[in-house]
């Protein structure tokens, strides 16, 4: 299949060499004085390393050993290892398609012409985030792993905070700063408990580690907090719907569909150490995982800004990715191959259709921002009339977050079901199929999430003048989008091909298991229907279409305004908004999300205009954070008196201590 | 000759006592001026006579017991203070204090291994417990001068120990006085003429604006 | 081969009949002589023939929703076993295809309510897309329960599986099932007492004012569709309430087509003795269907 | 060569003392600093032997110090060409003459082993700073001289205290009495236990005060708050790598006298509170001077940590010497800038540093980075190396309070420079003609890169140099 390859000398060596291309995609636009030719320059590398990366990593996933390299470096801490097992190379696809599509993206939402002095920087950035995110998948020592995971981090804030004449954007960058250091801090932990077991820095070799001592706990938990809050698991998603709604579109995306996905990846790359994985860990991702996913698509449907929605929709589906994950290891520990195989089968898939699926939606959403200058969703509406193409396009983005056939959200969770399902025949563990109603849920607020999306951006009719630059993108910002939307009606209709794509990782992940056991029995032939379905549908789509259209043209077609129900002078501002469309849905789940609402008080018998403020409230973060943090604050405020400029009391330390130390000593 | 030097230091233990009780400016320094010259005289009796010696029972008489005095005093007379007000602890806590450390240190100087030569000598003691009187000046007091005056009794404590190594290394001792002295007469003679200027007080509790809100 | 073409002739033909019988129970319960059953075959007739108005603030998704509604409740007609005999198309898996093809469904519904601008529109997509995803769970749950019973995991087999035999030892939880289905199947097609369909007032309606702007051909296609949705949720249903099979095929097949007849009926006495709930109560009564389904979940599979 | 390193400042001193041209002054500074950068490596190439009977030596921990100092010192001089230009209000003759007179004590310090000398040449930097502080002439300057000067003397004293004992020990072990570091370390063995434990806990608080080591450090704040920007960069970046020096001196006799189990632990205990008294004081920190003050209390108090923890961890210490003086020297280099353009050294009132500033902003923002540990700096690899160390010893709790530490640290840190860095200047802000400039910026920026250079790459004969060192201090069985 992929004998064409063979041409290249070797896939890891293009793969490297493309990951060094796409780092320095964005030196030469911080050289070149006039604008313009630079981001041209940076696009052009990034395309040109996808070009070559992509094919390289496929190369690389469907090779049947992994690929080493020794990095000669002068840091005390073993030898620095690269290689690029499947798993690796799994990770590396979405980091090349993505960084392309949003390079190219950037040549219209962010063009140089408009942006002088913030392009350079950004470009530099945006190329030195992609390389190190396909270095990250590459290290196999923990103290280059660090490196290259902070630099990724810091690349991300210096992204995120190219607006920071912003208030929002600062705050946002500081929040974002300070988790990702926290997560860092937990990674030191985990790297130096790893050495002090393994004996080196090197990363140890897959299965070498048993889990069953007390320190390995401790170690699998300061992993889970390091990668856990980079992936924006409960409760330590806090930094990421800011982040994602202040920073630049085409850096949402990146960071929605490939950064978070390096937390996953350090949550699998950690799994591999370990031969015996417990059922307890396995318990843990899932329930953590499922309860990320309810509560993060609660948060969504409660939000009115366009990108906070989605970047709670990205936790959601972090969320089903990990608690998939979960059952996984479950399946593992319980010898159970097909529960495994299935459910394992569909995380990995999920990561890959939400890589494709909330790019598509973020790019979507910078088309929108651009065109209405803002984020509230309250007032935008019928930008579906003005930007037809883009609205399609985010509509196939729409339809494949919410897990709908025929597109590819559907297929990973159809996948996750049937592993819940196939549990139902054994004896043990039954009580995981109570996820299903669970996901059931999650996907039906997501639909109510994602209608409400839609509905309020591209649908109706606008409720305020926009400006000019309402109207169809250009073809860089539509390929892009058109690419993803592509991928994702290709990964619904043939999803046996898609599961081919995944399989090579799912063995390197869990080696010691017997997919073939699970492969033959009938969940797979189940993926063919699947299939044929689909097409189906669309069949039966186009049939009925034509049918209606051949009515269509035998009777006349009048044109009039939407039937107001009698009232004669409905104006766009009485539409149904966001707020309203989900506000009976949150009320039902208000113990998880609020919906703050500052109602004004009218007085006398003619008032003047007032407003009526709603904003939905992140309860982890004011609940529990806020207060936390308040309070240390006020006792550190407390200690600070010792230092209170009286010299004797200085002295007085000074004499204490001596006494103390002379009375340590003997 | 031993015994002599005992009963001075007797008398410089008895000078501790008295700066920690008075609450006289002048009347503190007079008292450390005091306690210089006596340590002046001191390694005169405990040691063989030398020039080198008298050189530096002259120039340690000289500092101790009048320049820095002086200087203290013209900053007093500037300053126009003649009390100690409001000390961070009462002057009966003090001296209580002062007997209290003066007693530990013989107790404390009693367990340390001694060269035979000095087991009967209250060298250690001394200076121990001069040390300590002068720490307590530095940590009781509020005044730059007062704590000036507990820093050279801190010194002159050091000075009382030095001498039991004035033969086995004197070039370090001397360097030491020496360094002690330049420090004294530095942050006297000009730091405390500094404050004067700017503040036209050598009230340390004025000097308190650097700190934490 | 015979009963696959059985089977699409009736998902074909026999929806709206369902609806005429609600409607005659209905006129009988008032004292009306009501309209004849064939009724709601005319008014899609009459529907076809007539022209069209569209709104001027739609755009193509307004004209898409029809279409992939009943596109999909069509495929959903295929996945779904027929009384006693299994579906045309069936494969493991198909019963999350079933609920999600529903969900596809809804979406274009509500997006073409969405795509008129109109406040009422948008208040009936918005209480669909509540109710909806509070229905969801229910049926997941009734679908884990048929699974645990039958050991299989398609449609037809879990259905079939359905016997005198199995309502004998777990008929508890089958019951319960029973119980929280039917008001899934009452809130799925918006009868009383979650919806009117014939109500006049727009602000209580939720299907019906969401497809107030189709109009001619396209307002027929969305009443074929409703019809066709009760008659492959109710064939659900009636497998599981009245699971007879005599065993030969032509007899089964008249057993089923009575017992659809049957639901309707139930349905019409239904709406004729209740009333329409406040729409706040509506959840409760959801959550209320979700835990009896729950429990008989935990029936089987304790 | 040895003499040349001590004299050549000494010169330096006075010729900046004769010239009467303040334009002059600076640039003829430089020139020496330059001058003694060049004999330091010198004499890192081809080392001397020992000379004066041991009382000179340069061995593999005083060159890392001499190194790190020599080069802070470099940049620092090149700094006040422009620094000292926009201050041409008042004469710059004590700052320069200081500087140099601190200089060359500074070498003496790391090129003796006679500890009786080495006190003395601690003794000569400390008072040499003191004006130096005070390079403002106003009331909370002098405050600040007063505390430093005073706090610091004391401790210095205590220091003479100990050594003091440590010479009686040796008098009453009946040994050739003797402050040679080698000489002792031979004899460590007779040395009276009793008399030796009083000296280590003496020279531990005398020079501890001097470094900065919580609760000794009170007097940080106020004198790094109100010297001048380079002054400040000399005294976190140089001074207390000086009195660091010392305290391995002791380290190397209590290892000979086999009672390093309590130095260590004291080490650790004193380091830990050092950290953690940072994180305190720099929440919520307003002024951005005084926040760079504790943030080296932490500083000193992570080399503590790790001389305690001994092991693989004294090695991140000795390196940590380097990166933290590099670093220091930016942060303090650029916040002497942006102070001297906002007039105001409170976080309230300095915004948009990035904007008035571009050059200065950027680095402050990457000194921030730098200095809060985050890879690929120097700073990571040295604290990277204790905490797993820390753990590697099994000392989990000590690593997780340091990791703890680290991270309020962090928190307090870019809650401060976050909003002074980013944003748009205000308006009611007060304007200043100090803009960035080549001389003013260039050095910060050589610092800068230096630290990333560290952070990536360490030179061949630098690792050998630290592995040296780290043989000198490890554990004896």
């Amino acid at each position: 299949m992929f004998s064409v390859l063979q041409v290249f000398p070797d896939p890891a060596i293009l793969a490297i060499i493309s990951v060094l291309i796409t780092g320095c995609a964005g030196v030469p636009g911080l050289f070149i004085r006039t604008g313009g030719p630079g981001q041209y320059i940076a696009a052009a590398m990034t395309l040109l390393a996808a070009l070559l990366g992509i094919p390289a990593s496929l190369a690389l996933l469907f090779a049947s050993k992994a690929a080493t390299y020794i990095l000669d470096w002068s840091l005390p801490f073993g030898s620095c290892e690269l290689a690029i097992d499947p798993l690796s190379a799994f990770f590396l696809l979405p980091v090349f398609t993505v960084g392309a599509a949003g390079s190219l993206f950037a040549l219209g939402y962010w063009p140089s012409a408009s942006h002088r002095s913030t392009e350079p920087g950004l470009t530099f950035f945006y190329g030195l985030l992609a390389a190190s995110m396909a270095l990250l998948v590459m290290a196999r020592n923990g103290m280059f792993f660090l490196m290259v995971w902070e630099i990724m981090a810091l690349s991300a804030y210096f992204l995120l905070v190219t607006e920071h004449e912003r208030e929002e954007v600062r705050r946002a960058g500081t929040l974002y700063l300070i988790s990702t250091h926290i997560g860092t801090g937990a990674l030191l932990i985990f790297f130096s408990l790893l050495a002090a077991r393994s004996g080196s820095f090197l990363f140890p070799a897959a299965g070498t580690l048993s889990a069953l001592s007390p320190v390995m706990m401790f170690l699998a938990s300061a992993a889970l907090i390091g990668f856990g809050s980079k992936a924006g698991i409960m409760p330590l998603h806090l930094w990421l719907p800011a982040t994602h709604a202040n920073a630049p579109s085409h850096v949402s995306a990146l960071m929605s569909g490939v950064m978070l996905k390096m937390g996953l990846y350090g949550i699998f790359r950690t799994l591999t150490f370990f031969s015996d994985p417990p059922l307890l860990w396995g318990a843990t991702l899932a329930v953590a995982g499922i309860s990320t996913a309810l509560a993060g698509i609660v948060f969504a449907a409660a939000q009115r800004d366009l990108k906070r929605l989605l970047a709670y929709s990205s936790i959601e589906n972090i969320g089903i990715i990990t608690a998939a994950l979960g059952v996984a290891l479950l399946g593992h520990a319980s010898n159970n191959a097909t529960l495994t195989y299935l459910c394992l089968a569909a995380a990995l898939l999920h990561i890959y259709n939400h890589a494709l699926f909330k790019p598509l939606l973020f790019l979507g959403s910078g088309v929108v921002i651009h065109a209405s200058g803002g984020r509230d969703m309250n007032l935008m509406g019928g930008l579906g009339k003005l930007m037809p193409k883009a609205a399609i396009l985010s509509l196939a983005g729409v339809i494949a977050i919410c897990g709908i056939p025929p597109f590819n959200g559907f297929i990973s969770e159809f996948l996750f079901y049937l592993g819940l399902f196939s549990q139902l025949q054994t004896t043990k563990m039954i009580f995981i199929v109570m996820l299903v109603p669970a996901l059931a849920l999650v996907g039906g607020v997501a639909l109510l999430s994602f209608t409400k999306l839609f509905g309020a951006v591209f649908l109706g009719t606008p409720r305020r003048h926009f400006n000019s630059h309402a109207r169809e993108p250009g073809w860089t910002m539509l390929l892009p989008m058109a690419f993803f939307a592509m991928a994702c009606l290709l990964i619904g209709l043939l999803p046996q091909y898609a599961l081919r794509l995944v399989s090579p990782a799912m063995v390197s992940f869990m080696p010691d298991v017997n997919f073939a056991a699970a492969y033959p029995s009938g969940y797979i032939s189940g993926l063919g229907r699947l299939s044929m379905v689909g097409f189906l549908l669309l069949l039966i789509i186009v049939a009925v279409t034509f049918f209606w259209q051949w009515r269509l043209r035998r009777k006349p077609v009048v044109f009039g305004a939407t039937w107001g129900c009698g009232y004669q002078r409905a104006t766009a501002r009485m539409q149904y908004v966001a707020t309203s469309f989900s506000e009976s849905a949150v009320s039902v789940f208000d113990g998880i999300v609020r919906q703050r609402v500052e109602r004004p008080h009218l007085t006398g018998l003619f008032p003047r205009p007032v407003a009526c403020l709603d904003f939905p409230s992140d309860t982890v973060l004011e609940q529990i954070i806020t207060p936390v943090f308040n309070a240390t604050g006020g006792a550190f405020a407390f200690m600070r008196r010792l230092q209170n400029g009286q010299m004797h009391l200085y002295m007085l330390y000074i004499f204490a201590t001596l006494l103390i130390l002379m009375l340590w000593a003997h | 000759m031993i015994s002599l030097a005992d009963q001075f230091l007797v008398l410089v233990l008895l000078i501790n006592f008295i700066s920690l009780g008075t609450s006289r400016l002048v009347f503190s320094i007079r008292a450390v001026a005091a306690q210089g010259v006596i340590l002046g005289i001191l390694p005169g009796l405990i040691h063989p006579f030398s020039w080198h010696l008298v050189g530096i029972t002259v120039v340690i008489i000289a500092a101790k017991g009048f320049v820095i005095p002086l200087l203290l005093n013209r900053a007093v007379r500037s300053a126009e203070i003649k009390r100690e007000m409001e000390p961070f602890l009462g002057y009966v806590p003090t001296l209580l204090l002062g007997a209290l450390f003066t007693a530990l240190s013989f107790g404390f100087a009693g367990k340390l291994p001694l060269y035979p030569e000095h087991q009967n000598y209250i060298f250690v003691p001394a200076s121990i417990a001069t040390m300590m009187s002068g720490f307590l000046i530095l940590t009781t007091r509020r005044k730059a001068i007062t704590q000036v005056v507990g820093y050279l009794m801190l010194e002159n404590g050091i000075f009382i120990f030095g001498l039991l190594l004035a033969e086995a290394m004197p070039v370090m001792v001397e360097a030491g006085v020496l360094l002690d002295l330049l420090v004294g007469t530095f942050v006297m003679g000009i730091v405390l003429n500094q404050i004067n200027r700017e503040f036209s007080s050598l009230d340390t509790s004025r000097l308190t604006s650097l700190k934490e809100e | 081969m015979t009963d696959i073409f059985i089977h699409i002739i009736l998902a074909m033909l026999m929806p709206p009949l369902l609806l005429g019988v609600i409607g005659k129970t209905k006129a009988l319960f008032a004292g009306r002589v009501g309209a004849p059953f064939l009724q709601p075959y005319y008014d899609i007739l009459r529907l076809l023939r007539k022209g069209t108005v569209f709104s001027t603030t739609t755009t193509w998704i307004f004209r898409a929703g029809p279409v992939v509604a009943l596109a999909t409740t069509a495929v959903a007609a295929l996945l779904i076993p027929l009384g006693y005999h299994s579906a045309p198309i069936s494969f493991s898996g198909d019963m999350i295809l079933y609920a999600y093809l529903f969900a596809l469904g809804r979406f274009f519904t509500m997006a073409a309510a969405l795509d008129t601008g109109s406040s009422f529109e948008g208040m009936g997509a918005a209480r669909e897309a509540t109710y909806s995803c509070l229905a969801e769970p229910t049926l997941f749950f009734a679908l884990i329960t048929l699974s645990r019973l039958s050991g299989s995991y398609s449609l037809s087999e879990m259905l079939s599986n359905v016997t005198t035999v199995v309502w004998s030892y777990a008929g508890a939880s089958l019951l319960l099932l029973i119980g929280g289905m039917f008001i899934v199947l009452l809130v799925e097609n918006c009868r009383i007492p979650f919806d009117d369909p014939n109500t006049h007032l727009e602000l209580t309606m939720i299907h019906e004012v969401m497809v107030l702007d189709h109009s001619g051909p396209a307002f027929a296609i969305v009443q074929y569709a409703a019809a066709l949705k009760l008659f492959v949720l109710g064939a659900f249903f009636v497998r599981l309430a009245l699971p007879f099979a005599t065993g030969n095929t032509l007899l089964d097949w008249v057993v089923f087509m009575s017992s659809m007849l049957g639901l309707a009926v139930a349905i019409g006495v239904v709406e004729s003795v209740m009333a329409r709930l406040r729409l706040v109560r509506v959840p409760q009564l959801l959550v209320a269907a979700t835990i009896l389904a729950a429990f008989s979940t935990l029936l089987v599979i304790r | 060569m040895l003499a040349a390193l001590i004299m050549l400042p000494l010169v330096g001193a006075a010729v900046t003392w004769l010239i009467p041209f303040d334009r002059l002054r600076p640039k003829i500074f430089s020139l020496f600093a330059f001058a003694h950068l060049a004999i330091t490596v010198q004499l890192l190439l081809d080392t001397p032997p020992t000379s004066a009977g041991g009382w000179f030596v340069l061995d593999a921990l005083g060159k890392i110090v001499l190194l790190s100092t020599s080069v802070l010192f470099l940049f620092c001089a090149i700094y006040s060409i422009g620094y000292l230009f926009y201050r041409r209000e008042r004469s710059n003759r004590t700052i320069c003459v200081g500087m140099l007179i601190c200089l060359s004590a500074a070498s003496l310090v790391t090129i003796t082993h006679h500890l009786g000398l080495m006190w003395v040449a601690l003794e000569i930097t400390t008072i040499s700073m003191a004006p130096l502080i005070y390079f403002n002439r106003n009331a909370r300057s002098i405050e600040a001289t007063w505390k430093y000067l005073l706090i610091c003397s004391v401790g210095v004293a205590l220091a003479l205290i100990g050594l003091y004992f440590l010479a009686y020990a040796t008098i009453v072990a009946k040994v050739e009495p003797s402050l040679l570091l080698d000489d002792l370390i031979r004899d460590a063995g007779q040395l009276s236990s009793g008399w030796v434990h009083a000296a280590f806990v003496f020279l531990l608080v005398g020079f501890g005060s001097k470094m900065g080591l919580a609760p000794l450090h009170s007097w940080k704040p106020d004198a790094y708050g109100e010297a001048p920007g380079l002054v400040g960069a000399m005294l976190a970046g140089g001074l207390v790598n000086l009195a660091f020096l010392a305290l391995l001196r002791v380290y190397q006799l209590c290892l000979a006298t086999k009672e390093i189990i309590f130095f260590q632990n004291a080490l650790v205990a004193m380091g830990l509170l050092s950290m953690l008294c940072a994180a305190i004081f720099m929440a919520r920190q307003a002024d951005f001077k005084r926040m760079l003050a504790y943030s080296s209390v932490e500083h000193v108090g992570i080399m503590a940590v790790a001389l305690g923890l001994g092991g693989r961890a004294v090695f991140g210490a000795l390196f940590h010497i380097f990166a933290n003086s590099l670093a220091k020297g930016v942060m303090f280099l650029t916040s002497g800038n942006i102070h001297r353009s906002y007039n105001s050294k409170s976080s309230a009132h300095v915004k948009g540093v990035l904007r008035r500033l571009p050059w200065s902003g950027a680095l402050f923002m990457a000194g921030f980075i730098a200095i809060t540990g985050s890879p690929p700096f120097a700073l990571f690899i040295s604290e990277f190396t204790i905490v797993s160390s820390a753990f590697i010893q099994g000392r989990a709790m000590v690593g997780l309070f340091f990791i703890v530490c680290l991270a309020i640290i962090f928190i307090g840190m870019a809650l401060t420079v976050l909003p002074m860095v980013m944003g748009e200047v205000p308006v009611d802000c007060e304007s200043t003609s100090y803009r960035d400039s080549l001389w003013t910026v260039g050095p910060p920026l050589g610092l800068m890169l230096l630290v990333f250079m560290l952070g990536v790459w360490i030179p061949a004969p630098l690792l050998t140099l630290l592995n040296e060192a780290t043989a000198l201090l490890a554990v004896q069985p």
